[in-house]
């Protein structure tokens, strides 16, 4: 095996600059952050503290990499469905959606018209369900209990639908190329899903009492974390993150997919670029998903067949997609989740790389952000940028 | 890897991926910003994908004055995948920016040897460039002249050294020797599995 | 596709005003309402929950209608799908069948998607509860039985548990599989693999993953991995020239 | 000579207090739970902890003071328990034990923060470094709402205070002492480490902080230490401001008047950074407790 | 002072840990264990998903006394849930060997049985009970909370009946472990790293 040696100085440089072997100043101590810690999902950051501030933070990632890319390159196109979803956990159609949406552009698949209206609903009560998980996570970390204990058992709604539509609770594998695995069970799933959004909505007055009115919630996020535009823009930060600087940058309604060219929704977007706005931002697009899911309710899921008709897809291990590649991405509750596929026309994807908004979030912007903070604005900032720590490992 | 996928290659007639003539820009909003860049850069190849994707050649030793032209209409920049063309002996590393303004995507593609696999970073254009290029690194090997943390990053030193994600690295054979191989069938005879 | 024709909706960007809210000291306490309603609590493991039907559990395998045709051994992702010679009161079974190892199997399900006759299939039971000994994990690698058996058992104990109690295992690789209520079923595992053992010796089945039947064809690769990282690196190439 | 007397009462009123203040702990756990939605564990589930804990087979120990911490801790709870006016029992009394056990009240924060620097671990120095600031931020709501009481009832005396409430009404209803009990619940608030100043043991932030590096049996002192603390102060409250009480009954309803004002609030609102927590300290409890002392005079 | 230096020492003989306790409150205890385990909150892989619904206000095992505790001085229950890369290996290593006895480990899903999806991948351990004790497994991909619930419940029998000896075994045959270990991370691990991150002991 051929092995590109580094050069010399470069490894210094980065022993320098890294966890491996960097001194201890006498002013600072170092504090590890996670990962055996309540607020980082399997997560480090190395804190040099000066006191409460935090004078520099080294991200730590890679508890949780299980080399997805090198995987997807060792099975085939329709396998790595039950693969590829586990990278982003609390989110996991999204991966499922955007590796389908990719394989569907490379083979030039239509998707039958049913199939993507399933794929919108599932991927908007994925986005709820993971709205649901937000809320406790930032809950608990900020200290309020009780709104994440709610949240989390009316997460158990949407967890249910799902269980009944894709046969499993977190892990779907529900969405593959050229469709999805199962129809709709039938209308009382429809009823059952008019329902959970009916209670949520009722449910959604309570959390404004309780979280988004709250007089120390506004203390603790506001003016915490702040990023303007540029920076924001420079660094690749998507999704309400962004959208919290004022840029109103929805990949919904940018590079529209599926059903949402259809749907009518509003972005909300606001300038502060504080962990407030990002709070307020989040809440705006919750009650919106749920307006999303009324209008795709009310348009009720068209006729026709759920998966697209093929002669290649009898034998499904060994599809073969023609050379190409293609990138596709979807707008996740975490930011602009993209993946770039590229076939050789051989039966497995000869490369597969995903583009998780944490990517980006969770290691420039949060180093960033960390300068000068508190220790206990960490939590906060981890949870308002909705760092997701699979997406950078992989 | 296995006799299957040889067997596999051995059928697939090996065609460039890439059309040769350059099709005509088309006049639509993603036509008039390629030819826009296009004429600011003549290095460079552009084409239309389709609507909202297009796509650059640029040569390796131009990337950086090219990515710092684009980065005015481009202002994200998504994620740099790299491809390891072992047959060419090649690295293909695919620059995935995004323009916020006008809602384009654009793949800025360039080729670089893969035993002298060097680029300058583009980390003063976009900082976030920092981290893709620290993966691009850690996996492959490339080495991003001037981006001060390349090292290990997401992976331990030891399998670092091995940059586990060019087509070369055999990851059974390493998987058996690291956690043991008395308690697999991984040796199956191969035909007989996909993967 | 559909998103060719549309134009950018007319409402795209929500005010300030409507994403702001005010903070307040005193809505929190409408919380406190919840003291005085009654939990949602599920209050398992005593109040019993039914997973969704079609719930992707543990596989059941029709022993007559499987035609060994390996399909789920290929689609699986994990490979935890292994075709498996067994002998049946002294005769053996004219096709393999798969043997499925729930310390690999994700329950995807796509064996059972690709399966031709039908003969693989799943239920909804998901309890699997071991202790971690390598003994009691003996017990996560099973021929799948047949689905009524597993629904009848289910019936009778009303709850969704592993059918499979324990696995005795004898030296000339007998398997006596000790159903939950207290039935058994025996066979013997000749070998693995596609092709047929070379003989309906006994073989030294000590360990359920180890396998004797192919053995050999694989030990005739380098076990040395630099060398193995060497081969594919180079024999790709080579044929391109 | 002993007073055979007064030491039965002292252990009676221990074990009294102890099994009390775990009860409460569990009556705490128990209502959060309920407005959580949920069910929550038994009310007696910390006793369960507390015996688990001491039956950890080892218990890692970072040197004399490490060990002695909690044990320090645990007799100023002791102590101060024996000078509050428990229904009909007072153990000990003296003419100024108001100050005497509002002080005592404090200084357990004191033996765990001597205990947990000692650890060595970072994260119960930031723990500590906490506990302290919030000590000193309390002082002075602390202290205004005591000089109110004081100076309305004219003693030092709890005993006094007592009497004095029984025959003049509670001090809840002179509106100076209403406002000082206002003042005083909140600092209540910060005294028993819940939200919204649980800053001490933050979880998320620095995961228990002081508490991060005891287990076992030293965990388990710390905790028997919290239920005597949780049922002294409510206690202290019940005396200061609710009219004290006759026997044990009237005194328990009164503590668990004041424990579920504390779970009210600790269950709706998130945790203050500790900056914000001194000034908030600073600012409206501070003006509210000068309020009340102007009122008094 | 080295919690790990103590450890080998310990080992150089026989120690019969039953006998340095109190035998007669012993049943006291046991039941003390069984309705009050605490989770070292510790998320190790993707299974860490199925523990909100499981600690939440939608199954709540509250009611048995678990709850998660920040702190690994304080925890006696360990959920493996789900996949293990090395590195983190290294951090549960530690963070069980911080843990005091008795403590449990309850391993979630197919990974650390057999390695599961990632049967091939190079950054995951394959099996985990080479190198630390499991006490109890349960199967799923991953294990929905009842199925979680039942494991807890099978934990909860198991310290009843005495035969939860994952930290008996631990202490027992820490040589096999420590073995095990230093062939997949490499000799001196523990000074070069885990040093780093408990400075304090």
């Amino acid at each position: 095996m051929t092995n590109i040696e580094v050069p010399k100085e470069l490894r210094e440089e980065a022993k320098q600059h890294d966890m491996y072997l960097h001194p201890i100043d006498k002013d600072t101590y170092e504090l590890f952050f996670g990962p055996q810690h309540m607020a980082t999902e399997n997560f480090s950051i190395i804190l040099k503290m000066d006191g409460n501030r935090i004078e520099r933070a080294i991200v730590n990632p890679g508890f949780l990499h299980r080399g997805f890319e090198k995987l997807a390159e060792q099975r085939p196109y329709f396998t790595n469905i039950a693969l590829i979803l586990r990278i982003c956990v609390p989110e996991s159609d999204v991966p499922e959606n955007i590796y389908s949406m990719a394989v569907d552009e490379i083979v030039g698949w239509e998707v039958p018209e049913r199939a993507q209206w399933i794929r919108t609903v599932v991927l908007e009560m994925a986005r709820m369900s993971a709205w649901m998980f937000w809320i406790m996570g930032f809950g608990n970390e900020i200290g309020l209990y009780t709104a994440g204990q709610w949240a989390a058992a009316y997460r158990e709604r949407f967890m249910r639908l799902f269980e009944e539509l894709t046969g499993g609770r977190v892990y779907h594998i529900y969405t593959v190329p050229g469709g999805v695995r199962r129809d709709i069970p039938g209308d009382k799933w429809l009823r059952q899903l008019r329902d959970t959004v009916e209670y949520l909505k009722g449910k959604m007055k309570d959390f404004d009492e309780i979280l988004f009115d709250n007089y120390i919630m506004f203390e603790r996020t506001e003016g915490v974390g702040v990023m303007d535009r540029k920076f924001a823009l420079k660094h690749a930060v998507t999704g309400p993150n962004l959208r919290a600087t004022g840029v109103p940058y929805d990949v919904r309604k940018d590079d529209p997919y599926l059903y949402y060219p259809e749907l009518e929704f509003e972005v909300p977007v606001l300038k502060e670029g504080d962990s407030l706005a990002r709070v307020l931002v989040r809440r705006y697009e919750m009650e919106q998903d749920l307006y999303i899911l009324e209008q795709l309710l009310d348009m009720g899921p068209p006729s026709g067949p759920y998966m697209v008709k093929d002669a290649r897809l009898k034998a499904l291990p060994r599809f073969k997609p023609p050379k190409g590649d293609a990138y596709a991405h979807v707008e996740s509750t975490k930011g602009d989740f993209g993946v770039y596929v590229v076939s050789d026309g051989t039966h497995k994807p000869y490369r597969a790389h995903f583009r998780g908004p944490s990517q980006s979030h969770g290691v420039t912007v949060l180093e960033e952000l960390l300068k000068g903070a508190r220790l206990a604005d960490v939590p906060v900032i981890l949870k308002t940028l909705d760092n997701c720590p699979p997406d950078i490992d992989r | 890897m296995d006799m299957n996928e040889k067997k596999v290659e051995e059928k697939v007639e090996n065609a460039q991926p890439v059309e040769e003539t350059r099709p005509e820009l088309p006049d639509t909003k993603e036509g008039r910003l390629v030819r826009e860049i296009v004429e600011k850069a003549p290095y460079a190849e552009g084409s239309v994908r389709r609507e909202r994707r297009v796509e650059f050649r640029v040569p390796a030793e131009r990337i950086h004055e090219f990515l710092e032209l684009a980065s005015e209409k481009f202002e994200m920049l998504m994620q740099i995948s790299t491809v390891d063309w072992l047959k060419e002996k090649e690295f293909e590393l695919v620059y995935q920016l995004w323009s916020v303004s006008e809602g384009i995507h654009a793949f800025v593609r360039t080729r670089i040897p893969r035993d002298d696999a060097k680029l300058p970073t583009v980390m003063d254009i976009w900082p976030v460039a920092e981290t893709y290029e620290r993966e691009a690194h850690e996996f492959f090997g490339i080495i991003f002249e001037g981006n001060p943390r390349l090292g290990p990053f997401i992976l331990e030193p030891r399998e670092y050294e091995k940059h586990p994600l060019r087509k070369d690295f055999n990851t059974i054979g390493y998987v058996k020797v690291i956690y043991g191989e008395d308690f697999d069938r991984y040796d199956e005879s191969k035909t007989n599995y996909v993967i | 596709m559909k998103m060719k024709s549309v134009e950018k909706p007319r409402v795209r960007v929500v005010g300030e005003e409507k994403v702001k809210l005010k903070k307040s000291f005193v809505k929190p306490w409408m919380g406190i309402k919840y003291l005085f309603k009654k939990p949602v609590t599920i209050k398992i493991p005593f109040e019993k929950i039914e997973p969704a039907p079609k719930y992707r559990g543990f596989h059941t395998l029709n022993w007559k209608t499987c035609v060994g045709c390996n399909f789920c051994g290929q689609i699986c992702p994990a490979r935890a799908i292994e075709m498996t010679w067994i002998e049946v009161d002294g005769k053996m079974e004219k096709r393999p069948h798969p043997k499925v190892d729930y310390g690999r199997c994700t329950f995807c399900q796509f064996c059972v998607d690709v399966c031709p006759t039908g003969a693989l299939g799943f239920t909804e039971n998901f309890y699997l509860t071991t202790g971690g000994l390598e003994e009691d994990l003996e017990l996560y690698d099973w021929v799948p039985i047949h689905p009524d058996k597993v629904r009848e058992l289910n019936e009778m104990f009303g709850d969704y548990r592993f059918p499979v109690e324990r696995i005795e295992k004898k030296e000339d690789g007998t398997h006596i599989y000790h159903l939950r209520d207290g039935s058994t079923i025996e066979f013997k595992i000749l070998g693995y693999g596609l092709r047929p053992p070379a003989a309906a010796r006994p073989k030294p089945a000590a360990k359920p993953a180890a396998k004797p039947a192919a053995k050999p064809a694989e030990k005739k690769e380098a076990p040395k991995p630099e060398a193995k990282a060497e081969k594919p690196a180079e024999k790709p190439a080579e044929k391109k020239e | 000579m002993i007073d055979w007397k007064l030491v039965l009462e002292v252990i009676g009123i221990l074990i009294y207090a102890t099994f009390m203040g775990f009860i409460f702990m569990g009556i705490e756990r128990k209502a959060m739970a309920r407005i959580q939605r949920r069910v929550g564990p038994p009310i007696y589930q910390p006793i369960i902890d507390t015996l688990k804990l001491l039956g950890k087979k080892e218990s890692v120990s970072h040197g004399f003071i490490y060990d002695f911490g909690p044990v320090f801790a645990m007799g100023a709870s002791i102590a101060a328990l024996l000078f509050i006016p428990i229904a009909n029992f007072q153990l000990f009394s003296s003419n100024a034990d108001l100050i005497v056990v509002a002080y005592l009240l404090e200084i357990p924060m004191l033996g765990i923060m001597l205990g947990a620097m000692s650890s060595g671990n970072p994260y119960s120095a930031l723990g500590v470094q906490r506990g302290l600031l919030t000590m000193v931020a309390m002082q002075l709501p602390y202290g205004l709402a005591l000089i109110a009481l004081i100076q309305h009832w004219g003693t030092f005396k709890l005993s006094e205070i007592v009497a004095l409430q029984q025959t003049q009404g509670w001090s809840i209803l002179v509106p100076a002492l209403f406002v000082a009990m206002i003042v005083f619940d909140i600092v209540f608030q910060a005294m028993l480490g819940l939200e919204p100043f649980d800053i001490v043991s933050a979880p998320a932030e620095i995961s228990m902080g002081p508490m991060v590096e005891y287990g076992g049996k030293h965990a388990a002192l710390l905790f028997t230490q919290h239920a005597i603390q949780l049922f002294a102060e409510t206690a202290f409250f019940a005396v200061l401001f609710l009219g004290g009480a006759s026997n044990l009954l009237e005194l328990l309803i009164k503590q668990i008047a004041v424990l579920f004002i504390a779970i009210f609030v600790a269950s709706i609102y998130p945790r203050f950074t500790i900056d914000q927590a001194a000034k908030f300290f600073w600012k409206w409890p501070t003006i509210l407790g000068i309020i009340a002392v102007l009122l008094t005079v | 002072m080295s919690e790990m230096k103590e450890m080998r020492n310990e080992n150089d003989g026989v120690i019969s840990y039953e006998l340095q306790e109190f035998k007669l409150f012993e049943p006291l205890f046991k039941w003390a264990r069984k309705k009050s385990l605490w989770i070292v909150a510790f998320c190790t892989g993707c299974g860490g998903i199925e523990m909100p619904p499981l600690a939440t206000a939608r199954y709540d095992f509250e009611r048995f006394g678990i709850m998660p505790n920040p702190a690994p001085r304080m925890g006696d229950l360990f959920l493996i849930t789900g996949y293990v890369t090395p590195k983190t290996l290294k951090r549960i290593i530690i963070t069980y060997e911080m843990m005091q006895d008795p403590k449990y480990i309850l391993a979630h899903g197919s990974c650390p049985i057999n390695g599961g999806v990632y049967w091939d991948s190079y950054n995951v351990v394959k099996q985990l009970d080479k190198y630390i004790p499991i006490d109890v497994a349960i199967a799923g991909c991953m294990p929905r909370a009842e199925a979680v619930m039942d494991g807890i419940m099978e934990i909860m029998r198991k310290i009843e009946d005495g035969t939860a000896d994952g930290w008996k075994r631990y202490r027992e045959n820490y040589e096999y472990y420590r073995k095990n270990q230093d062939e997949l991370f490499g000799e001196g691990w523990r000074e070069k790293d885990a040093r780093r991150w408990l400075a304090w002991i």
